[in-house]
């Protein structure tokens, strides 16, 4: 079904609170140049960009992508802007791919962008739309109860969600782009950091970062052909499911079950855990890998956190979830998806440095966002199909 | 390529002040309209691709609560785009290419209503040179018309004329909120507003909501009597700053209509995304319309410009003229940004 | 020479005239009555509230108006710690989803005159409301729930799978 | 805050927010020229001149980094006349948006001329820069344009 679609570049930038030293422009040209020198193109050689991030808010500027088309070359080219909430990385990336898989162009720039420092990242805090019915208290306030429901019910341990952001954050320190990088991080200092949404604690928690990344794609003859060896796209897959309904489960959604369902039967995968080399999957809050874990099919239901605890998910675990250090470590929340889909295809492209899983063949992809109700997942490959 | 059509087309009708409905509740009816007409309930569509803003909404991830109104159980594929609904159906004409699905709905909500427009749009401008001194849309349109003017192509009587037909035209179109019967010489006695434009130049304020239906070969056939097949859909975009930029005309649109084959046989009608008069005639001569082609029978975004809206709506309409049987070719058109900086050109054609 | 320019300041404001849906309004109304009113799903016969005018599950409009408890059960909850901004509630407070006696869906409240410790999953709590003359179209009119006393409900979901 | 006449409850609201921007090198340089009451632009691919300077060639996408000093005064290359200001432009009383291309630039600026009334206001008409009393490195210090002559 569809062209081949092969991943040839990839760029990132050092991920910051703050790039003082770029404008937004410069922010997502850094990735984009990088990706084009990764993959060894100029300009003109692409035939489209698709960008992506989350809300215009974040920066003060309505459709952004008006402004950055000079920055990304785009100018006589088509340019679409996506936006699909915090899987919107992820979402860009497969609107990407699929431009390539229809046939309609040879190569595709790929970018997605935050430049949260521009407004504090504070904006949703400064003005309060009137009439919301509910009581609100902010992200994690949204979150950490879903996660209570979870260690409710599976029964897990507390200090599982303090693993997690151990893992993690030790894993940022081999990864030079991660914007946090805790040199003396220890399960001591995890516990004695600030709670914020009990269970939820500060160093559990996700930062607020400046940053873009890019992708170069390309179809199957132009990817044979590039310097380095591409990732190819065995699978592309979307779910959306809404926000509040009677009767919805909303720690393991079936939007992220009938995604994962949906992208493994095209890559052939027929068990995640046995079949796929490492994953990079979307978790803000620690406790969401565990949950994760469950949703993809990695686990059993209430199982998630025994993959944790038993350091299966760790680097020299048998599932590496999060080599990079993942949102945990970096987050310039419209960029997160991509990062995650970029950095599964650094894997299998053995190009991920000292976060490297040595022989990653098939690797995962993974963002949500909303209310855990936008789902986007993809599988590269080594190996061309 | 995969033949891909129009098989379905629903708006609510454009109104300046959509008042105690919200997005949900102006969506809801017009979604499931169009999946009606098309025979095909949501869980058969493929994929799903809306396009809207939220600074038009003025409130972040304005687009996930319209969700709510389509019954998305089970989870459904879907996408959005921060821009006008004609990019989502751009989005979904891919993905039925791709072969990863063979029908979808797309759709597009917007109430312009709620913020001051005109200061709204100031937001897409360059955020360090531009929008600081928040120059509004129209007296950017109005820099555009009289580099326009001043080239001697046209006139304002000819700007005058844009804006009697639209309203003639939108008499038949139901939706519309500016229609009957002007004079010319009337509308040229009206004062400016931003000068050289006059009110007569400009949009109306419009809350609206569009949907399509999109499917692929056979199962359009099937289910729509006469399918308003997409023959080439394009769009480009050009720089950002308008002191580099020729106003007087429109290069990306001259680049997608060429991509999208418009020249490639007669056009019969053509619906055009130009929310101000002066840009009717841009648009008309990079596409290179001749004077036989019915243009904007439904009166246009002068009639009716739900922002987010009015470009998928201009792709409805043609396609129900072409399955109506009243036109056999025709060409769409949707713009973005300020000064027709980035443009989609879409070629339909009957059986 | 002084230093060269590496940040500006862009102030942005826009003015907005926000309108609540019909439902939404119809619920708010119902606040300022000291009411709690939801509707119901004509599809799948399930009582949502706060009102939408939608079941975004069935995609379906609601119209039937059905009032229920001020009272009902903590489903889940989170404890916290940190300060809402605009907001006047002290930390540490919980915030609580409660399936209101009537309701098939959650809604967001704090939950205080209990110790953040003791509260749980299946409490029964009852809501707290300002004094009348502080009744607006507003969810807040609602100070807090607290518990009520009555023995734990029972949650379906103890199985860890999806019930939906 | 209720309307009483219809089923509609509406309230207003603002969404309101200072930004403070990291500008980089090119915008950096510009409006550091502004501050002292000079204006710079940026040579593009095609050798033209670019004001204000734009980070990357807006056709090309190169990046660019020869600056030149231009005038600051120019020619109005369109215009149009604002007779009801709005909140937050330049001027508060009656001006004209223009498009300005500098003198020793091949780009125009867009600002706003204080020109008095309409009729002063013609494409091709030469116009000068009026500095802010306070310059601080932002595109307001440039208070307006003014015409040339008188």
């Amino acid at each position: 079904m569809g062209e081949l679609c092969g991943v040839v570049g990839i760029g990132q930038t050092k991920y910051a609170a703050k790039r003082g030293d770029l404008s937004i422009a410069g922010v997502v040209r850094e990735a984009a140049i990088r990706a084009l020198e990764d993959a060894e193109l100029e300009w003109k050689d692409i035939d489209a960009v698709v960008i992506g991030k989350a809300p215009d808010m974040f920066e003060g500027v309505m459709m952004p992508e008006l402004y950055l088309a000079d920055a990304l070359g785009a100018v006589g080219k088509p340019m679409l802007r996506v936006h699909t909430a915090g899987s919107v990385g992820g979402s860009t990336s497969i609107v990407a791919a699929s431009l390539i898989q229809a046939g309609i162009h040879d190569r595709v720039l790929t970018v997605a962008f935050e430049k949260q420092s521009d407004s504090n990242a504070m904006w949703a805090l400064s003005s309060k739309q009137p009439f919301s019915p509910h009581i609100n208290a902010g992200a994690g306030g949204y979150f950490a109860p879903l996660i209570r429901t979870y260690i409710r019910r599976s029964q897990a341990p507390d200090h599982i969600g303090m693993l997690v952001a151990f893992k993690d954050r030790l894993n940022a320190l081999k990864n030079p782009y991660a914007h946090l990088h805790i040199e003396d991080i220890s399960m001591q200092k995890i516990e004695d950091s600030f709670m914020l949404w009990a269970p939820i604690r500060y160093l559990e928690s996700c930062p607020s970062s400046d940053g873009a990344c890019a992708m170069v794609l390309a179809r199957e003859a132009l990817a044979k052909d590039a310097p380095r060896p591409p990732a190819w796209v065995l699978g592309t897959a979307m779910r959306t499911e809404p926000t509040m309904f009677a009767g919805r489960e909303e720690v393991n959604p079936q939007a992220g079950k009938d995604c994962a369902a949906d992208v493994y039967r095209q890559a052939g995968i027929e068990n995640p855990r046995r079949d796929i080399d490492v994953a990079e999957v979307y978790v803000p809050f620690s406790w969401f890998e565990p949950m994760w874990m469950e949703n993809l099919g990695f686990a059993e239901d209430g199982e998630g956190w025994k993959m944790t605890d038993e350091g299966e998910t760790a680097l020299d675990g048998d599932m590496p979830i999060n080599p990079s250090g993942g949102v945990l470590s970096s987050n310039p929340i419209g960029a997160s998806g991509m990062i995650r889909f970029a950095e599964a295809a650094l894997q299998v492209r053995g190009m991920a440095g000292e976060h490297q899983i040595d022989g990653a063949r098939v690797a995962l992809g993974h963002a949500y966002g909303g209310g855990s109700q936008y789902f986007s997942m993809w599988i590269v490959s080594s190996e061309q199909p | 390529m995969r033949e891909v059509a129009i098989v379905s087309f629903a708006q609510a009708p454009n109104v300046r002040d959509a008042g105690a409905k919200n997005e949900v509740e102006l969506l809801m009816p017009v979604a499931h309209a169009a999946l009606e007409r098309a025979g095909l309930t949501l869980q058969e569509i493929g994929f799903t691709c809306s396009g809207s803003s939220d600074y038009l909404a003025g409130a972040p991830f304005s687009f996930v609560m319209a969700i709510d109104a389509l019954g998305a159980w089970p989870p459904i594929s879907e996408s959005h785009v921060e821009m006008d609904g004609a990019w989502a159906l751009y989005e979904a004409w891919v993905k039925i290419q791709h072969g990863a699905a063979d029908s979808a709905l797309v759709y597009g909500f917007g109430k312009s209503s709620s913020g001051e427009i005109r200061d709204v749009l100031s937001l897409q401008l360059d955020p360090y040179y531009v929008a600081p001194l928040w120059p509004d849309s129209i007296s950017l349109a109005a820099l555009q018309a009289r580099a326009l003017l001043e080239s001697s192509r046209y006139s304002e009587k000819d700007l005058a004329e844009v804006a009697v037909r639209s309203r003639r035209n939108a008499r038949s179109n139901p939706n519309a909120q500016l229609a009957g019967d002007v004079d010319p010489a009337a509308l040229l006695a009206e004062p400016y507003l931003v000068s050289p434009l006059r009110k007569h130049d400009c949009p109306p304020i419009s809350d609206g909501v569009a949907a399509v239906v999109l499917a692929a070969g056979d199962l359009a056939r099937r289910i729509c009597q006469r399918p308003a097949w997409i023959r080439g859909i394009d769009h480009r975009i050009e720089p950002h700053s308008l002191g580099v930029r020729d106003l007087t005309r429109s290069p990306s649109t001259e680049l997608a209509a060429e991509k999208a084959g418009v020249q490639q046989g007669p056009i019969d009608l053509a619906e055009l995304h130009a929310p101000f008069t002066h840009q009717e005639l841009i648009l008309r001569d990079a596409l290179g319309l001749r004077d036989d082609v019915e243009l904007n029978p439904s009166g246009g975004a002068l009639a009716a410009n739900p922002v987010m809206v009015a470009g998928l709506t201009r792709i409805g309409e043609a396609a129900s003229r072409i399955s109506a049987g009243s036109a056999q070719r025709a060409v769409a058109h949707a713009t973005s940004g300020p000064c027709l900086q980035q443009n989609l050109v879409c070629v339909l054609e009957g059986e | 020479m002084e230093d060269p320019i590496q940040d500006i300041t862009t102030p942005i404001r826009l003015d907005y005239q926000y309108t609540a849906g019909s439902a939404t309004a119809k619920f708010l109304r119902g606040l300022k009555q000291g009411r709690l009113l939801g509707q119901r799903c004509p599809k799948c016969a399930k009582v949502i509230v706060p009102a939408r005018g939608a079941c975004a599950r069935c995609g379906v409009a609601t119209e039937e108006e059905v009032e229920v408890a001020d009272r009902g059960t903590v489903t889940t909850f989170c404890v916290v710690h940190i300060p809402v901004p605009g907001s006047e509630i002290k930390p540490p407070f919980v915030c609580a989803t409660i399936q209101l006696d009537g309701a098939d869906i959650g809604c967001f409240h704090l939950v205080s005159e209990v110790s953040p410790d003791e509260v749980r999953a299946g409490m029964r709590v009852q809501a707290v409301w300002k004094p009348r003359e502080e009744w607006d179209h507003t969810f807040e009119n609602i100070r807090y729930f607290k518990p009520t006393g009555e023995p734990d409900a029972e949650l379906e979901d103890t199985r860890g799978t999806g019930h939906a | 805050m209720a309307n009483p006449a219809e089923d509609v409850l509406s309230a207003s609201y603002a969404l309101e927010f200072s930004y403070t921007r990291s500008v980089g090198p090119v915008i950096g340089r510009f409006l550091t020229g502004l501050r002292d009451h000079r204006i710079e632009g940026v040579v593009g691919s095609d050798g033209k001149v670019i004001v204000p300077p734009t980070e990357y060639d807006p056709f090309t996408g190169a990046e660019l980094e020869s600056f030149v000093e231009v005038g600051q005064a120019g020619v109005v290359t369109s215009w149009a006349w604002m007779a009801e200001p709005r909140a937050h432009q330049p001027l508060d009383r009656p001006f004209a948006w223009a498009l300005i291309r500098l003198d020793g630039a091949d780009t125009a600026l867009l600002h706003a001329v204080d020109a008095g009334d309409e009729s002063r206001m013609s494409t091709g008409m030469r116009v000068k820069v009026r500095w802010r009393e306070q310059t601080s490195g932002h595109i307001q210090d440039i208070a307006c344009f003014e015409p040339e002559a008188g």
